[in-house]
């Protein structure tokens, strides 16, 4: 482990980009999108369904009680479990967030919202917070207490496991921290962590009740709904929690289904087999918009899309290559030939429309004629580039095609580069100059900790400045939320001038739901709190 | 007495050929009627009328009355007509269940087995009841040929069309077969006997109708045919049948060809034990036997083309090599072999004289141009034109086949030709033709000697020495004259009288 | 029938030669794959170390061909190993997934010989009329249509146009029996490629059968002309038509993959596909065995119905 | 009989002509428009990145047919030698050596084994030509070595041997003559069976680039806007299926006027 202070923020890579989410990974494989594809459709599109009022998400009427849900999400086969802990699909993480809570969760902002735990202080250092539990219970009546946070804690942080939170809690001390009464833990850090909360938030840290190992057969925990049956790879059935300390859901039952091809999901909702759908394509989506039948949910900012530029070697090393590229891309071309239109364009920078993000700087447009200027002086007028992609994520092959024309105008030629999809993560951490990059949902502090500090772990820029590390210590070691902001805005103004990463775009995450679901939320980017919720879903 | 079946001025015309012209014909009850011609002569296609069946897309007038219509008929390969995924038991049944449909249902599976099993016993097939269960491909000819017939019998057939039962048999089998036909006769089924081997028709036939491009020649009771023929083509038929004497031996030459004992193994059987034979050159020697006697793979070890032998075959007194992939070319051009099928022995893609021609060139390395003008030569003096021999050998007759095949190997000038049965399967008048031509090579080349494997004595009488094979055993051997005339071997002894018996007159004796 | 016997053995124990060649063959492809268990595992989060981590506890650092032995010496007596990616043992996926491929595959060949067979003899019997050209072009035109498109069609035109069918068996995954109406699209698309190559080898062989000289002989004998069709002649189209349908059967066991993809039944397909993609050897050589006995067991099956109807006709091995 | 040859050679003629002239006529790809756009100029609207649909389908024929034929003729070029040589030598260890471990190959299931191979590295048009080749190789080689098995066996290669023919004229010259025909009905069903494969190998995204012009990757890629934009997928599906039905109906004809004459 490399001694270099970590200030790493709640490791948080959204599964939606993890080539593991069978969905994506086999975007190539019978990805048959586009709901049922097929000769017959033609009749289909000219029928026009009565299109119902208004997209869904919008509480019309008052909630009712009663029902079941069905809901279809792509899954990982006869390999899933329900060890929260373990979770690393949509559909760990859906199924997770049905029986387990976490002490905070991710606003629609991506900052820290209090669940388990009611309240949180720091002490001056920034590096001891004392952390308040809530009244809640588990399913077996037993109260949640510090013991049971410890034990959750320690059993993710289990050196022999991998568990997924735990790179995330490297900076709890847990030997040092300890339960100062029932309902109040003191957490002991290695280092001052302005952003702590965003920990207790981190992807997978899941509060388990003390002891518990096995959650296939009876798990047991404090989410809003109980087990009834789990068949991995098939279905997963919960029924209400009644007493849910943030109010009893509104259905009785809710059922997972997997369904790993995306046709078979929205084929499910039309013919009524599932009440919700997950994860669908965007033309799907356009498809089906005002048809009537079905509600599409766009969830705005879920995922970045990018190129990552190697900034440690030829031809990036020079920075006056990286803002030649920067000036190359036509964002709007790219957002509406690989996204199909789903999605806002990028500026070059991660996290648009989360906390601290930087929207004073201006949107870059493209500017060939700037670009070839700038090319020259860096000596490298005709340019010949190796564009790494893959079909591993949706529209990295569209973008790398879109792109590559784009950069003929300014005399770049690119030659793209087809990866295998289960190994293409690996190979472009270090191989290559130039790839297709995308990133789930996270806090902008994770992203930076994560991919921009001279010891990530996965720096797919390779962007190591000894000052810009430093830069980042200051913000976690200011308590001031207004002075942090403006150190975030400093990094933020530097990588937007000589960063690695040519952000281009914003995909929106689309899923659709029958016409008498409500209460699904629809500003909630994939990840966040209110994302794959059902304890605020009702049946009308 | 009436007619069991009658044709009545039939013509048959088919693809513009005029195949049966005014054909008239009475069939009755427990008589034979033989229609003897070469093939070709529209004796099948008249038979196959009185089944109702004629060729395809062929102009027929003239009437076929049978009263009460039910006609048996037993082919030449009477395997084609047994279907090969079904056991003989079922095969029967379905035409005994056409038969017992009349009576009440209860009885119908007994009486239906007790006539199957009559109609085997009259067919003469012992044990029949494992002959029920057993497959068409696991019985014999001869035991096919029966089920046929038994079939024909189960239908309560009046009248039974046999197309060609005997060509290609040994005599022993032929001798079986007329004494079958001889016992449905003696039931009151009329038989109707469609054939070119004269023996046969000679021992069997009541009345003969001789027949030649689709007309009857000639037609009359059997007697009267054989003594006083009175239409020239029925004579030339009678006289190709009678036997040339043996070729006189010119005197021994020296001995060309030896084997020491040897075994010859077909998988892991034993098919042949044969102890040494000499072979003289000038002389010609039969090896005479049964079908499966081991004969031809005999011949086959001689000319190389059977591996599997642990005998030592000596020419000239040199070893030569087990398989004729290792001879030289002067060891290939002097043992040679013809093959019972000529057409399969023929690519049928390429004109018949190149292939003749090949085996100048590539045994004598003679130029394309020579061998060529060399092949005419020797094809010309087999009696084949010109023009025939440029075709492609679908447009040659078999016999004619077989002259070109002799013609291949005399341009490699043998020392030793093997001929393996050359002459089965041809009409009289072309095997006739056939044995001239050897009797004529054996005299005027006399450095060449001859193998004859062949099972009928027609053809070995030919010869200067006969060996007698019979399942896999050399019997006897010794000169011609001694062997046709003074058998010791009580196999030998039967052979001889069975063939003798056979030309002798007709089955009233017997 | 002593030889019947022998060539069975035979046949078995070249069997059992194919499915260790096809175990290896399987094995070595699955090793080469780029990336292994933990890299997949470990997905676009590739930190060195927690990949390490990963690796170590599947104990992928063992080099293969020790993996591979440990492997196959647990074959035996049953045991097929462990998942990578879940430490459960493999067996319990291939008891999972194998419930729906069978019920598949057997729906599929239970109907596929009748109406196979029947279309076979019936375009046969009317050679040349309406109906043969019928069957023949209709057969040709769905012969050539590939499953992925076939499929969809079925699911746009009867589930969703019409709204006969259930479009998916979605959540139907662990009783597909209850839900029958979610097997029919399925089995369609399973069937249509075989029914047709079967319906064209039977009509060939019939129209041969029909014309042969045994066939003429039991006409001439009065035999009816049904007995003939049925009792003469389909037996022996039957044989070639049986050899060759059990050379199309990895076409079905590729036609299955396809299927369970697009009507969301979690059968052997499925699980082949998500454990090749998480590079789970163990998984992917059991079913490997699986999909290798099977061929070798239905090869053997159509082999042994061939040998009955054309006995004679020297069996390939 | 006649006008089944006449229908088949319709049937298979559109397809292979677009896919063999199709590229001479494309020209430069118009202007990217958003993708599955109808009208706006583009005869067949737009694809899933943009491009116009007609474009693509004139272009992305020749892949998938020239695919197909070199694989067919990759699998005969292994396939005639191995069966001829495994039938005509008479060392049986030499035939065993040829013939079993093929019929080993046959009972892998050969979709499964191009996704392995494909996946192992991602092979190009050549990669996915040599591939459909390899699963066909077996099946291909137990046809030729049957037909040659029952040639060899007959007198006419004996009495050829007999002359001291050379093996190449008995082999080829005799042998192989006699087994072309049935290599020619072999072949003609064989290439749909690859036709199949490969479009098959495409729509999995296997061995072609994914956003490569090739009619099977647009029925693919293009499924998603069905709904919007149905030609994208409905025009390149028909083709294949054309092609195949076409070179069905064709190989049918022949097979009857050869068994004919």
């Amino acid at each position: 482990m490399n001694d270099v202070p970590m200030n790493d923020a709640p490791v948080n890579d959204a599964p939606v980009n993890d080539p593991r989410f069978p969905g994506l990974r086999r975007r190539g494989f019978l990805a048959v999108a586009g709901g049922a594809a097929g000769l017959g459709a033609l009749a289909l599109t000219g029928c026009a369904g009565s299109s119902t009022a208004g997209t869904s998400g919008k509480a019309d009427g008052k909630p009712k009680r009663g029902g079941r849900l069905r809901a279809a999400f792509a899954g990982g086969g006869a390999s899933e479990t329900l060890d929260p802990h373990l979770s690393n699909l949509f559909a760990d993480v859906a199924r997770a967030k049905a029986l387990f809570d976490k002490l905070a969760d991710y606003g629609p902002d991506l900052s820290a919202q209090p669940r388990l735990a009611s309240k949180w202080e720091p002490n001056a250092g920034l590096d001891r917070w004392k952390v308040t539990l809530r009244e809640a219970t588990f399913h077996n009546g037993k109260p949640v207490t510090a013991q049971d946070v410890l034990y959750s804690y320690r059993r993710i942080t289990d050196p022999k496991k991998a568990y997924r939170a735990k790179a995330s809690l490297e900076p709890i001390d847990l030997r040092a921290s300890r339960a100062v009464d029932q309902r109040t833990v003191e957490f002991v850090l290695k280092r001052p962590t302005a952003e702590f909360p965003n920990l207790l938030a981190a992807f997978g840290a899941y509060i388990v009740p003390e002891g518990a190992q096995d959650f296939d057969e009876k798990p047991v925990g404090s989410g809003p709904f109980r087990f009834v049956s789990f068949a991995p790879g098939k279905s997963a059935v919960c029924k209400r929690n009644e007493d849910y300390w943030d109010g009893a859901p509104y259905l009785d039952e809710l059922e997972f289904v997997v369904a790993n091809e995306e046709s078979a999901r929205i084929n499910a909702l039309l013919g009524g087999q599932v009440e919700y759908a997950h994860e669908l394509n965007p033309t799907t989506a356009r498809a089906h918009e005002d048809q009537g039948q079905v509600q599409i949910v766009r969830l705005r900012n879920s995922a970045m899309q990018s190129f990552a530029m190697k900034t440690d070697r030829k031809p990036f090393d020079d920075k006056r290559v990286r803002e030649a590229f920067f000036l190359i891309a036509d964002r709007k071309e790219l957002v509406d030939g690989a996204l199909s239109g789903a999605g806002e364009i990028g500026n070059d920078l991660f996290g648009k429309g989360y906390e601290y993000y930087a929207d004073s700087l201006p949107q870059r447009e493209q500017d060939i004629d700037r670009a070839k200027a700038l090319l020259k002086q860096a000596g490298a007028a005709d340019l010949k580039v190796t564009l790494d992609t893959s079909p591993v994520a949706a529209g990295f092959t569209e973008a790398a095609a879109i792109f590559r024309d784009q950069a003929a105008k300014a005399g770049v030629t690119v030659r793209i580069k087809t990866g295998s999809k289960d190994s293409y993560w690996k190979d472009i951490l270090d191989s290559g100059t130039l790839c297709s990059y995308r990133s789930g949902a996270m806090p902008i502090e994770a992203h930076i900790s994560q991919r921009l500090l001279t010891g990530s772990t996965t720096n797919a820029t390779k962007w190591q400045h000894k000052d810009f590390d430093d830069l980042y210590q200051q913000a976690q070691s200011t308590k001031d939320k207004q002075q942090r902001a403006a150190v975030y805005e400093r990094m933020q103004r530097r990588l937007y001038a000589e960063g690695g990463f040519l952000v281009w775009g914003f995909a929106d995450w689309i899923l659709a739901t029958a016409r008498n679901v409500r209460g699904v939320e629809a500003k909630a980017p994939a990840n966040s709190l209110d994302w794959a919720r059902f304890d605020k879903v009702w049946l009308a | 007495m009436n007619a069991v079946a009658e044709i009545k001025d039939l013509r048959v015309e088919a693809g513009g050929r005029l195949i049966v012209d005014g054909v008239n014909l009475r069939v009755l009850p427990g008589r034979i009627t033989a229609l003897v011609g070469a093939s070709g002569s529209g004796k099948t296609t008249t038979g196959l009328a009185l089944l109702g069946e004629y060729p395809a897309g062929a102009r027929v007038t003239g009437d076929v009355r049978v009263p009460d219509g039910l006609v048996g008929y037993v082919p030449q390969h009477p395997g084609a007509v047994l279907n090969p995924a079904r056991r003989i038991g079922a095969l029967l049944r379905d035409i005994a269940r056409t038969q017992v449909r009349r009576l009440p249902r209860g009885e119908r599976r007994a009486a239906a087995r007790q006539r199957i099993l009559h109609a085997l016993s009259l067919a003469q097939l012992p044990d029949a009841e494992a002959m029920l269960r057993r497959y068409p491909h696991q019985l014999s000819g001869g035991q096919q040929q029966r089920v046929v017939l038994a079939q024909a019998l189960l239908l309560g057939a009046r009248v039974v069309v046999a197309d060609e039962p005997t060509t290609g048999q040994d005599a022993l089998t032929k001798r079986r077969i007329v004494d079958q036909l001889a016992a449905v006769a003696r039931q009151g089924i009329a038989v109707v006997l469609l054939s070119h081997d004269l023996d046969v028709v000679r021992a069997l036939a009541d009345e003969v109708l001789v027949m030649r491009d689709g007309r009857v020649v000639e037609s009359g009771r059997a007697e009267r045919l054989w003594l006083a023929p009175r239409h020239p083509w029925t004579a030339e038929l009678l006289a190709a049948e009678s036997t040339t004497g043996p070729v006189e031996p010119t005197g021994e030459g020296s001995v060309v060809l030896e084997t020491l004992p040897l075994t010859a193994r077909h998988g892991r059987t034993t098919v042949l034990r044969a102890p040494g034979l000499t072979l003289r050159a000038g002389g010609c020697l039969a090896v005479v036997g049964r079908s499966g006697s081991g004969k031809t793979t005999l011949a086959r070890c001689l000319a190389g083309l059977h591996r599997d032998h642990d005998g030592e075959i000596l020419l000239d007194g040199a070893p030569l090599p087990r398989s004729l992939r290792e001879r030289t070319r002067r060891q290939l051009a002097a043992v040679q072999y013809v093959f019972q099928d000529a057409r399969a022995a023929f690519d049928e893609h390429r004109p018949v004289l190149h292939q003749v021609a090949r085996t100048a060139v590539r045994l004598r390395s003679v130029p394309e141009a020579d061998a060529l003008t060399e092949a005419l030569a020797t094809v010309t003096g087999l009696g084949l034109t010109e023009e025939l021999v440029r075709r492609r050998p679908a447009q040659l007759s078999g016999g004619e086949l077989q002259r070109a095949a002799l013609a291949r190997v005399l341009l490699a000038r043998p020392r030793v030709l093997i001929c393996d049965e050359i002459t089965s399967g041809l009409d009289t008048v072309t095997r006739r033709g056939i044995l001239d031509t050897l009797a004529g090579l054996l005299r005027d080349r006399h450095d060449l000697s001859l193998v004859l494997i062949t099972h009928d004595l027609d053809t070995a009488a030919l010869a200067t020495r006969i060996a007698v094979l019979d399942a896999g055993d050399l019997v006897e051997e010794g000169p011609a004259r001694q062997i046709l005339t003074a058998p010791q071997h009580p196999f030998t002894v039967s052979l001889m009288e069975t063939t003798a018996r056979l030309t002798a007159r007709n089955r009233t004796l017997t | 029938m002593s030889g019947l016997r022998s060539w069975v053995a035979r046949r078995l124990l070249f069997g059992v030669v194919q499915t260790v060649a096809v175990v290896l063959l399987v094995f070595a492809l699955t090793e080469a794959l780029p990336g292994d268990a933990a890299v997949a595992l470990a997905g676009d989060q590739p930190d060195p170390e927690r990949i390490a981590a990963i690796r170590e506890a599947m104990e992928l650092d063992r080099p293969a061909h020790e993996r591979l032995a440990d492997w196959a010496a647990g074959l035996p007596h049953g045991d097929f190993g462990t998942s990578l990616a879940s430490g459960r043992p493999v067996s319990t996926y291939i008891t999972d997934g194998f419930g729906p491929t069978l019920l598949l595959a057997a729906l599929t060949v239970a109907l596929l010989v009748p109406v196979g067979v029947g279309l076979g003899v019936l375009a046969a019997r009317h050679e040349g009329k309406l109906v043969d050209r019928l069957v023949s072009s209709v057969t040709l035109g769905v012969y050539a249509v590939p499953e992925f498109a076939f499929g969809v069609l079925l699911i746009t035109v009867f589930a969703l146009r019409l709204g006969w069918l259930p479009p998916t068996a979605v959540g139907y995954g662990t009783d597909l029996l209850a839900h029958p109406a979610a097997l029919v699209l399925p089995v369609l698309v399973l069937l249509s490629r075989p029914v047709c190559s079967l319906a064209r080898l039977v009509r060939a062989g019939m129209i041969d059968a029909l014309a042969s000289p045994y066939a003429a002989q039991a006409r001439r004998y009065g035999v009816p002309g049904a007995r003939v069709r049925y009792g003469h002649a389909l037996p022996n189209a039957i044989a070639p038509a049986a050899q060759q349908l059990a050379r199309t059967i990895d076409w079905l066991l590729c036609g299955v993959i396809v299927v369970e993809a697009l009507y969301v039944i979690p059968g052997l397909g499925t699980v082949l596909m998500n454990a090749v993609a998480e590079r789970d050897v163990p998984v992917v050589q059991g079913l490997a065995v699986v999909f290798g006995v099977t061929t070798v067991v239905l090869n053997l099956g159509a082999d042994l119905v061939a040998r009955r109807f054309a006995p004679r006709a020297e069996v390939a091995a | 009989m006649r006008h089944r040859f006449a229908l088949g050679a319709l049937i298979v003629g559109v397809p292979l002509a677009l896919a063999l002239l199709g590229p001479l006529f494309a020209g430069d790809p118009g202007p990217r428009a958003p993708s599955f756009t109808l009208g706006g100029g583009h005869w067949l609207g737009t694809d899933f990145v943009g491009r116009d649909v007609w474009w693509q389908v004139l272009l992305g024929g020749r892949s998938v047919v020239l695919i197909a034929l070199a694989a067919t003729v990759l699998a005969y070029l292994v396939a005639l030698p191995v069966g001829l040589a495994g039938a005509l030598t008479h060392r049986t260890w030499l035939e065993e050596l040829l013939m079993r471990p093929l019929d080993v190959l046959l009972a892998v299931p050969s979709l499964l084994m191009i996704l392995l191979v494909a996946s192992v590295f991602t092979p190009g048009a050549v990669g996915l030509a040599l591939l459909v080749a390899l699963v066909n190789i077996p099946d291909a080689a137990r046809i030729v070595h049957a037909a040659a098995a029952e040639a060899a066996s007959r007198p006419a290669v004996e009495a050829l041997r007999m002359q001291g023919e050379t093996w190449w004229r008995t082999a080829v010259g005799y042998v192989g003559r006699s087994v072309a025909r049935t290599l020619a009905a072999d072949a003609g069903v064989r290439l749909t069976g690859v036709l199949y494969l490969v479009a098959t190998a495409a729509f999995l995204g296997v061995g072609v680039e994914p956003d490569a012009a090739d009619w099977a990757v647009m029925v693919d890629r293009n499924r998603t806007g069905l709904f919007v934009q149905p030609w994208a997928v409905v025009v390149p599906a028909l083709l294949i299926v054309a092609l195949t039905m076409g070179g069905n109906l064709l190989v049918d004809a022949v097979l009857e006027k050869r068994k004919r004459t």
